[in-house]
Formats: structure tokens, C-alpha cells, sequence
């Protein structure tokens, strides 16, 4: 059995950006991704996600490169604005051919 | 005094009132995001049914001249709102423009509030309302949305502003409701009204109790807006409200045609607004532009509003 | 046996013993958490605003002498239990007091099946007792974590869990709907009752079907609560029941009412008490104080507990 | 023609079509899924406890032939349309077992719009017509999961298909409901009325709208499954529509007893089959099985289907 | 407090596995697990889960050689017809003997 | 882009202790935090979580002082008698500086 080291970035942002966000994903070469409905407090306090009830958390498991991509873009258009937050961790898999 | 009270003891407003109080006493009475989200679909299909049955029976001459007098109405209030907000309330472009979409557009759970007050009153009003609901949702934001660009560098946010607002779930329900009930009529309605007819008002009850609860979160934010943002969010409303009436009752509307006009015009988007306006205007701060509509707004006129622009139709349509 | 057959065989019964039996069978019958926090909510709210619409139809005085009764049952309960519990049952403290808790406090469901029972048979009661339900929920709740506090060291735990009691959603909701329903009265119950009142029955059937399920669940737990606790589960509650058919009959209720404060008192909490007890009482055993009233008590009380009860009160008032 | 227009011009049938092109305009018309789940149990078990209640009311001697023709035709339907998609389809066995595993099970939804045009119209039909739908969903499954055993070397697979299959939630649930409807009768049935039978046709409104964005999500993959698929899920229901009819007729069935047995061979399921093919024939392609059901067959029966059999039954059956 | 190093292996896949990898789990030694709905899209494009309505996601700490008998199962019976994917990772914990 | 290692704490707990932990959060300096609904299953078997529904999952990003800390409070207050786990893993994120 191979396994393989990869990049797992997760993005914490306010639920109005979930389609932009999965746009970019993809346009940063992610090849798939999960998302699931979370709530949080940050640092900027409660935002938007009051009213339309939720945060979404995006999860892709990506290559290296691929993740400085993301990071690189969310820095750019999100970080100022909205409510927000991205981490990068290693993460080992198998076949993992099929995320980079 | 006797219109407000039969507005203001009714399990609806007696509901958003306890929604805040939980909220304030930190007691978990949140109702479920799926079941607000379901509530909110319901409701708001609901009432295109509703209206689209009624619109099947209305002639197109009687809806021509009201309808005008709407899209002027839903055209010209960001415009007024936002040139207010920034020579008085010295805003920026930014915020001035992300308010003005908010008051520009509507909120469809003040006007389901009204209608109830008028079937309790029994009081008629034209079955095509809701379609005026529909077209007045929209030009608001797209009119303040264009102001906003005048301060901006991309267009990005403008497209995508746009998009969401004109494929937004309230529209298409609304819509969507209001097309199937004009074409399967009476007898569709018939079928399904012990759904979404009879235990409407009852759904009402429990989506503002969620209301409440959101309402009353935000009450911590009102500081930060200002004095200046709260007159507005009381004093535009009752402006907004009176001039729909007499746009109303202009256009041919019944009494309770004007006073259903006139709320709609009085209330303030949070639901289309809010997301169109953060993504196509990021910069504008989401305290700025929510809180007033939401804290202020929305409780003015289900409490005060809706008898106060009920007692004006009804004065003034004679 | 008349009494039982027509509790036994309704949908709501035979919908909980289906839940259990989906259960058992390893089915996925089971509703989505949204849908069950709902439909508790919806229930609980109901039922407090039918309430609050029979009290503004009641006099001061009527209430009064019940009441005390009332209050006196919930504060005793525990008591009693507790010193059962650590005499013959051998429990410590934190356990003893936990279980103490749920038998003083009052399961809401089972008395909303109790109330449907009742208006099958068409029997009249007093339309205040949905506010006994309110007062019985938290005292028996409060002596227990009193009595719990004498073996422990922190006191953290106790205030916390008195907040909780106190804020917690089903008395919130149950004295808002109380509130409400006073407030808005009958007029105001007509508009949203093919909301909360028509349905309410079927809506309490989707509930005892999840319920079932969790019942279920919880059985393989019974060989850890031990014979005793088994026992305490079926004796406790027909005392309690029979004394509640007592105490309501000598302070002035009908025998449908008497019956329901018998039902009341011998129903367990397994919402606002788990909770509560939870915090406070970190060091005593889930399993000893859920499992009973979950898996014995309120099943119990479903199907042989109400009819028993009710030929009890009808014997008993005359 | 005026058949189908009775059935298209439904607020069922249209909220189906608003929810295509919610999905198709990428507006966010989604319910909660726990509001989908909801809705599907609410449905499942209130069909099945109407269905009770019927049978509560039947003599075996009117059911014990039909029941016999019911079997056969769920039996027999998977054998040939296994043959058909091996020899003329060209598809391996995995592929060929698991679409056939759906066109010998039913769609119960289908079936409740099918009931529900029953009633729009005023025909009755036998009330017992649940139980059919409950006898039908298994054997076409399991029959197929037999099939693709032969092309396939683990055990694993179809034991646990099989447990899937029949402790199943739709089947769990309509079994239920039948028996509680049984057990409870007519008068059980009055006390939940305003819940499960009263709102029930809006209800379905709600869920065809959800049905409507899942199918429309669904298009894209038409193109995979080629056109003798979708020649497939349009010939295939029709013929096993007619020899339903014929089938139900010669066991005899009324008219409007006939015409579901017929809706009811015709329908493919696309949620018992899916989740046990899925489980037990992992390598089948589920667009291949999927796409057509949902995105062909289903909206293909709701729209033409419907008035189709019912025409050719009211022919028939004299 | 002594903490400890642990493996965290997450899997997300077709909510229609949800049963079967819970039992995989635990005969490869896993001593509980956290279960959530998750909604994905991957490289195989969407599948039951669109009836079915989702994912789930299930986590479990687990002793390193377990985490290796998880993803070798994984390899074995699912990768090469379910939608799904998992991961490993290092992760630190108080009292890791609950775990391992 | 100058990104920088901070630490990622999840605490998976019963849904009872939710507003404690948050509060615990706070106190050792956690600036935000994410909340979702998860089921789980632990050593201590089913727990109050059975009739209130749920556990939650709570993931905070914090600075490595902070994850000490958190663990700490855990440690004497939660692990003995709650159902409980958490665990702290190495994330590299964008303006790490809002975190610690
Ligand atoms: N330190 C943190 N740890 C985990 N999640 C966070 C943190 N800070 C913010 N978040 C999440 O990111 C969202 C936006 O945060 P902010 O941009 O700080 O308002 C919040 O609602 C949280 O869900
Ligand atoms: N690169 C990825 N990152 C995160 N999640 C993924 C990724 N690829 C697939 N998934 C998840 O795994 C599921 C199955 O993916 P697949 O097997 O590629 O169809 C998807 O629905 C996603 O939830
Ligand atoms: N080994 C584990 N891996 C992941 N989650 C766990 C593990 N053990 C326990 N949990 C989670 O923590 C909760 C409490 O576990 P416990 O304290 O062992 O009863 C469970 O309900 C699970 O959600
Ligand atoms: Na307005
Ligand atoms: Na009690
Ligand atoms: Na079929």
C-alpha cells in the first residue's frame, strides 16, 4: 500500500461565499472538496452569518503547490473583508495520485 | 390605539417578543437552521400561491397602473435614501450605498404580517400583491448596487451582485409560487390549502419567535451605528410608508391595496439584500446596514407600522 | 381493560412501540435532530398557549389552592426519593440526587399524551394544568441539586445547573406559550389553531415514533441500573401518580384534572432534568438516571400509567 | 388530453418543474436535507396509515388475488428487464442486474401522486393499495441482487443488500403505518387527520419541488447513460404501466385500483434500490441506474405516465 | 499532563458506507469514532449521495498500526468503487492510552 | 505572504458542556471558534448526548501557550467525568498574528 503526503487546507468563511470559494478552489487546481455547515466566533465578531444562519467549512486535500494557490488567493480577495479563516496541515493518503 | 392593539396581542408579535426575551436571558431557544430555512421557503411559496391563485382572477388593466407606480417607487427610494445617508449621516459611498439596497428593497415577513392583520380585520385588498412584492424586491438593490460602483474599483462584485439577487430563493419562490398558482387556479389551491393556507399564520407565529431571537442578538450592535443610523431606521420607514400609501391609493389600489403598499415600501430587506450586498460591496461593514433593518426596522413596523399605515389608508383613501 | 385498550391501540402508542421496534431491528427510522427540536418545540408551545387561552378563561381563585398543592408535590418528590434511593436503593450521593432529580421534575410528553387521552374520551379538565406542568418541572430539579451539593466540592456546579433549570428551553417556551396564549386569548388562538391545535396530535405521533426509537436504545443499559432501579421505576411512579390523583382531588381539582397532576407527578424528566443534573452533577451515572426514565418510566406511564391513573381519579372523585 | 391536463396543471406537478429550473437558473432552492427526510417519513407513514385503516376494512377473501398477481408481476419484472438490457443493451451483468433491480422495485412517491389524482378526480379505488406498494418494493430488488450474484465472487455483498433491503426505512415505515392504521382504525385515523391526511397533497407539493432540483441536478449525466437508456426508461414503464393495468384488471381490481397497480410497475425506485444495489453490486456504474429513474422515468410517469394509464385502465375495466 | 502523540484518521465517503466503515473501524482497533454530515464533490463526480443527500465524515484517534490497517482496508474493499476518500495525520492528546 | 505555525485544537464533547467549553475557550485566550454537530461514539459508550441529540465538535485556532493551556483546564475539569477527547495538531495559516 503507497501512501503519500499531501496538503490539507480548510476554510472557515461566512456561508455567502461558499460558491466563490469552491470556484476558486477548483481554479487553484483542487480536484475535489468537502463542505459541511459549522458556526463560529471570530475575532471581527458575528457578521452576515447571523441572519443566514451559518458558516461553511470547505475542506480539500490538495498538493503543495495548490495550497500556497489558495492561501495566496483567499489573502488577496477575502482576508480584508469578510469573516474568514485558513489553515494547511500534512496529512498522509493513499493513491494520492488522485489529489495532486 | 384600538388598531394597534388588535395588532399587537396576537400570537405572532406576542412570539417575536419572546424570541427576544430568550435571547436576552441566554436561553437556548433557537429553532433549528433547517427548520427556519424550511419555515422561510414555506412561507414565502406560500404567499405566491396565494397571490397567483388571486392574480388568475384579476384583469390585466386593473393590475397596469399600480405596477408602474411600483418600479418607479422601488427605482427612486435608494436613490433618495443613499444621497441622504451621505450628505446628513456623512457615510461613504460604501455604506450609504449598502443601506440604501437595504430600505430599497423589502422584507417579505413584514409584508405576511400586514396581509394577516388585513384577513384579521377583514379587510380586502387586491389578490396581486404579492406580485408587487416580487417586482419591488429587486430594483432597490440593483439601483444601489450601480451607486456603490461610482466608489469602486472592480466589477466583479457588481455581476456576481447581480446575479445573486435576480436567481435569489425568496424571487424564485415567490415567483415560482405566483406562476403556479395562476395556472392551476382555485381547484390547485383547493388541494393543498390545508397546507398552505389554514396553518399559515400558525408557521408565522413560529418563524418570528426565530425572528425575536435573531433581532434581539443584534441589539449589541446598535451602538456602533449611531445615533444618526437609528433616527433613520424609524424616521425612513414612516416616510417610506406614508408615500407608498398615497402612490397606493394614486395607482387605483383599494384601502387595503394602499396599506399593503405602503409596508411593503416601509420595510427593509434582510434576507436578498444582506448577501447581494456583501458580495458585491465587501467593504461596507454588515453592522452598518443589518442591524437598523433587523433590530430596528422589522420590529417597528410589525408593532407600529403595520396599524399606523393601516390608519393612514384608511383616512386617506376616501 | 377498556380504558387501557383505547389508550393502547391509538396511533401515537402504536407509533412509539414502532419506533422501538425500528430500533431493535436496525433500522434508520430515525428523524433528522432538526426535525425532532422542532416538533419538541412545536409541542411544548402548544400546549402552554392552549393553556395560556383556558387560564384567561379562569378565576384567580380557582388556580390558588391547586397551586399549592402543586408546588408542595414537586418540593417533596425528591425528598423522598433521594432518602429511598440511599436507604434501600444504597446509592451515593451524586447518583441518589441525580435520579432524585428526574423523578421530581415532570415529563412534558407523556402529560401531552395524557391531555390527548382526555379529549378522546371527551373528559373536561381545568385549562390551567398545562401551567402546573410549568411549576412542577423545576422544583423537583432545584432540592435535588441541594441535596447533591452536601456531597461535593465545588460549587460551580450547583449555580450552573440552576441557570440551566431556570433559562431552560421547555420552561421558556412553556411559560411564553402560558403568556402568549393569556395575552392573545381566544381570538387569538383561533388564528394560528389549524397550526398548533388541529395537528397537534399527529404531530405528537411523529414524536413518540423518534421517541421509540430512543427508548429503544437505551435498553441495553437496563442490566447496569440493576433490579432495584427496575423496581423504583414502576413503584415510584404509581405512587406518585396515586398520590398526585390525591393531592389534586383534595385541593378542588375534577377528576380529569387530578388525574393529569396524577400523571404530572409521576412522570420523570428526561429533557430539562438530564441537562441540569449533567452539569452539576458530573460525578453521577447517566446511565442510572436516564435509563429508567427513559426505557421504563415513560413507556410506562404511555401505556399502562394513563388509563391507570384515570381509573383511579374517576373512582377516587366522588 | 383533458386527463392530462387535470394532472399537469397541479401545484405537485408545477412546483416538480419550478424546482428543475431553480436548479437549471443555479439558484439555491434546496430544502434542508432534514427537512427532505422529514417530508419523505411524514409521507411514507402517513400513505401507510391511510392504507391501514383501509384494509381495517377489507375482507381477505378481496385481497388474497390481487396480492397473488402483485407478487408475480414484482418477481418477473426484474427477469426481464435484466434479458432485455443484456441482450439488446449490451450491458455486463452488474450494470444490467442493477437497473433492473430498479424497474422491479417502485417508487412510492409516484404512487402518492398517482392516489392523489385519484381523489382530484373523485374515482375510489381500493383502500388496501399501500400494502401493494409495500409487497412490490422488495422482490424486484432482491431478485436482481440474485442475478448479479452470478457475475460477481464475494458473499458479502448481497446478504447485507438484502438486510438493507428489507429493514429499509420506506418499508419499515409504509409497514408501520399499515399496521398501526390496521390496529388504531378509522377512529385512531380522525385524531391525526389534520396532520397526516389533511395537509398530505401540500406536503407532496413541497417535496416534488426538492424531487424537481435533484432530477434537473441529474440531466447532465444523460449523456453518459446513451440513448438506448433512454429509450429504456420510457418504453419500459409504459409496457410494465399497461400490463399492470391488465394485471390489476384480471385480478379484479376497479378501475382506479387497476390504474395504480399499473403507476406502480410502471415507477422505478430511486431510494430502496439505489442504497442496496449500491451496497451489494458495488461495481455498477449508478449513473447508469440512477439518471434514468430519477431524471426520466419519474418525471415521465408524474407528467404522462399518470393520465396515460389512467386513461387505458378506465378503457379496460368494463 | 502528559500528552502523547496519536494518529487522527478522517474518512469522508458515500453516506450509504456509513454502517460498514464504523464495523471496519472498529475491527481494525479503533476505540470510538465522531461522526458528521459532510456534502462533497470529488474527482469521480457526484453520486448516491445525491438521493441519499450526503456524505459522512467519521474521525477516529487510533494508534498508528491501526491507522495503517484502516487505510489498508480502505485500499482493499472501497477505494475502487465508492466515492471516498481518508486521511491520516498527527495529532497530540492527553491520556493517549485511551486510544491506542 | 508570510504565513506561520499556529496550533489547531478540536475538542469533540457533549452537547451539555457546549457554553462551558466555549467560555474555557475564551478564558485561555482562544480569539475564534468554530462549532458543529457531531454524533459519536466513545469508550464511555452512549452518554446524555442520546436524548439531547448530539455531541459538538469545537476547533479553535490558537497560539501553542493557549492549546496548553486549554488542554490543562480539560484535564482537570471535563476528561474524569464527561465524554469528551480532544486533541491539538501543527497548521500553518496566513496572518497567524490574529490567533495568538
Ligand atoms: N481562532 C479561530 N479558530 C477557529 N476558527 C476561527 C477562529 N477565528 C475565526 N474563526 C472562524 O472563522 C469565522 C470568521 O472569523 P473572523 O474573520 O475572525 O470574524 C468565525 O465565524 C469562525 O467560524
Ligand atoms: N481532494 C479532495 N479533498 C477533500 N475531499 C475530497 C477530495 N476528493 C474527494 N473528496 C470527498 O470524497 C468524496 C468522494 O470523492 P470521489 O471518490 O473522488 O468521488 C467527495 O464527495 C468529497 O466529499
Ligand atoms: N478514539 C476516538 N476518536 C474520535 N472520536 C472519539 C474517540 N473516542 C471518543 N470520541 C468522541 O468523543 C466522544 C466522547 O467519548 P468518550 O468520552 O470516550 O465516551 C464520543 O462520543 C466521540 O464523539
Ligand atoms: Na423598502
Ligand atoms: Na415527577
Ligand atoms: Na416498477
Amino acid at each position: 500500500m503507497l501512501t503519500m503526503k499531501v496538503k490539507l487546507i480548510t476554510i472557515i468563511a461566512e456561508a455567502v461565499l461558499e460558491e466563490r470559494l469552491v470556484r476558486d478552489l477548483r481554479a487553484a487546481g483542487a480536484k475535489g472538496f468537502t463542505r459541511s455547515e459549522v458556526r463560529g466566533e471570530g475575532s471581527r465578531g458575528r457578521r452576515v452569518g447571523d441572519v443566514e444562519g451559518a458558516n461553511v467549512r470547505l475542506e480539500s486535500l490538495v498538493s503543495p503547490e495548490a495550497a500556497d494557490r489558495i492561501l495566496e488567493t483567499l489573502n488577496e480577495n477575502y482576508f480584508e473583508h469578510y469573516a474568514i479563516v485558513a489553515f494547511v496541515e500534512d496529512v498522509t493518503v493513499v493513491r494520492g495520485d488522485k489529489y495532486v | 390605539m384600538d388598531l394597534i392593539q388588535t395588532n399587537l396581542l396576537t400570537p405572532m408579535v406576542l412570539a417575536f417578543v419572546l424570541g427576544g426575551i430568550g435571547a436576552r436571558v441566554g436561553s437556548d431557544l433557537k429553532l433549528p437552521d433547517a427548520f427556519y430555512a424550511t419555515l422561510s421557503i414555506y412561507l414565502v411559496f406560500a404567499i405566491g400561491l396565494k397571490g397567483g391563485v388571486a392574480l388568475s382572477e384579476s384583469s390585466l388593466s386593473e393590475i397596469a397602473t399600480p405596477s408602474l407606480g411600483v418600479l418607479l417607487l422601488g427605482g427612486l427610494t435608494p436613490l433618495w435614501c443613499f444621497a441622504i445617508l451621505r450628505r446628513c449621516g456623512r457615510f461613504g459611498v460604501p455604506d450609504a450605498a449598502a443601506i440604501a439596497a437595504h430600505y430599497g428593497s423589502i422584507s417579505i415577513v413584514t409584508f405576511i404580517a400586514g396581509i394577516s392583520y388585513l384577513d384579521t380585520l377583514g379587510v380586502s385588498y387586491e389578490g396581486f400583491l404579492p406580485a408587487f412584492a416580487a417586482l419591488l424586491e429587486i430594483p432597490g438593490i440593483l439601483v444601489a448596487l450601480v451607486l456603490a460602483q461610482r466608489g469602486m474599483d472592480g466589477g466583479r462584485g457588481l455581476g456576481e451582485g447581480i446575479r445573486e439577487t435576480l436567481t435569489g430563493r425568496s424571487i424564485l419562490l415567490l415567483a415560482g409560487g405566483l406562476v403556479i398558482g395562476l395556472l392551476s387556479g382555485p381547484a390547485g389551491l383547493d388541494k393543498v390549502s390545508p397546507f398552505f393556507v389554514d396553518p399559515f399564520q400558525g408557521a408565522l407565529t413560529l418563524f418570528l419567535l426565530e425572528m425575536g431571537r435573531v433581532a434581539a442578538g443584534r441589539l449589541e450592535d446598535l451602538r456602533q451605528s449611531g445615533a444618526f443610523l437609528l433616527a433613520f431606521a424609524i424616521i425612513v420607514p414612516v416616510l417610506q410608508g406614508l408615500l407608498g400609501v398615497v402612490v397606493g391609493a394614486a395607482t387605483g389600489l383599494s384601502a387595503g391595496g394602499s396599506f399593503a403598499l405602503g409596508l411593503l415600501s416601509a420595510s427593509g430587506s434582510y434576507i436578498a439584500a444582506p448577501a447581494a450586498v456583501r458580495l458585491a460591496i465587501p467593504s461596507a461593514n454588515p453592522s452598518l446596514y443589518l442591524t437598523p433593518v433587523l433590530a430596528i426596522t422589522f420590529p417597528f413596523n410589525l408593532t407600529v407600522g403595520i396599524p399606523l399605515f393601516y390608519g393612514f389608508a384608511q383616512w386617506w383613501v376616501q
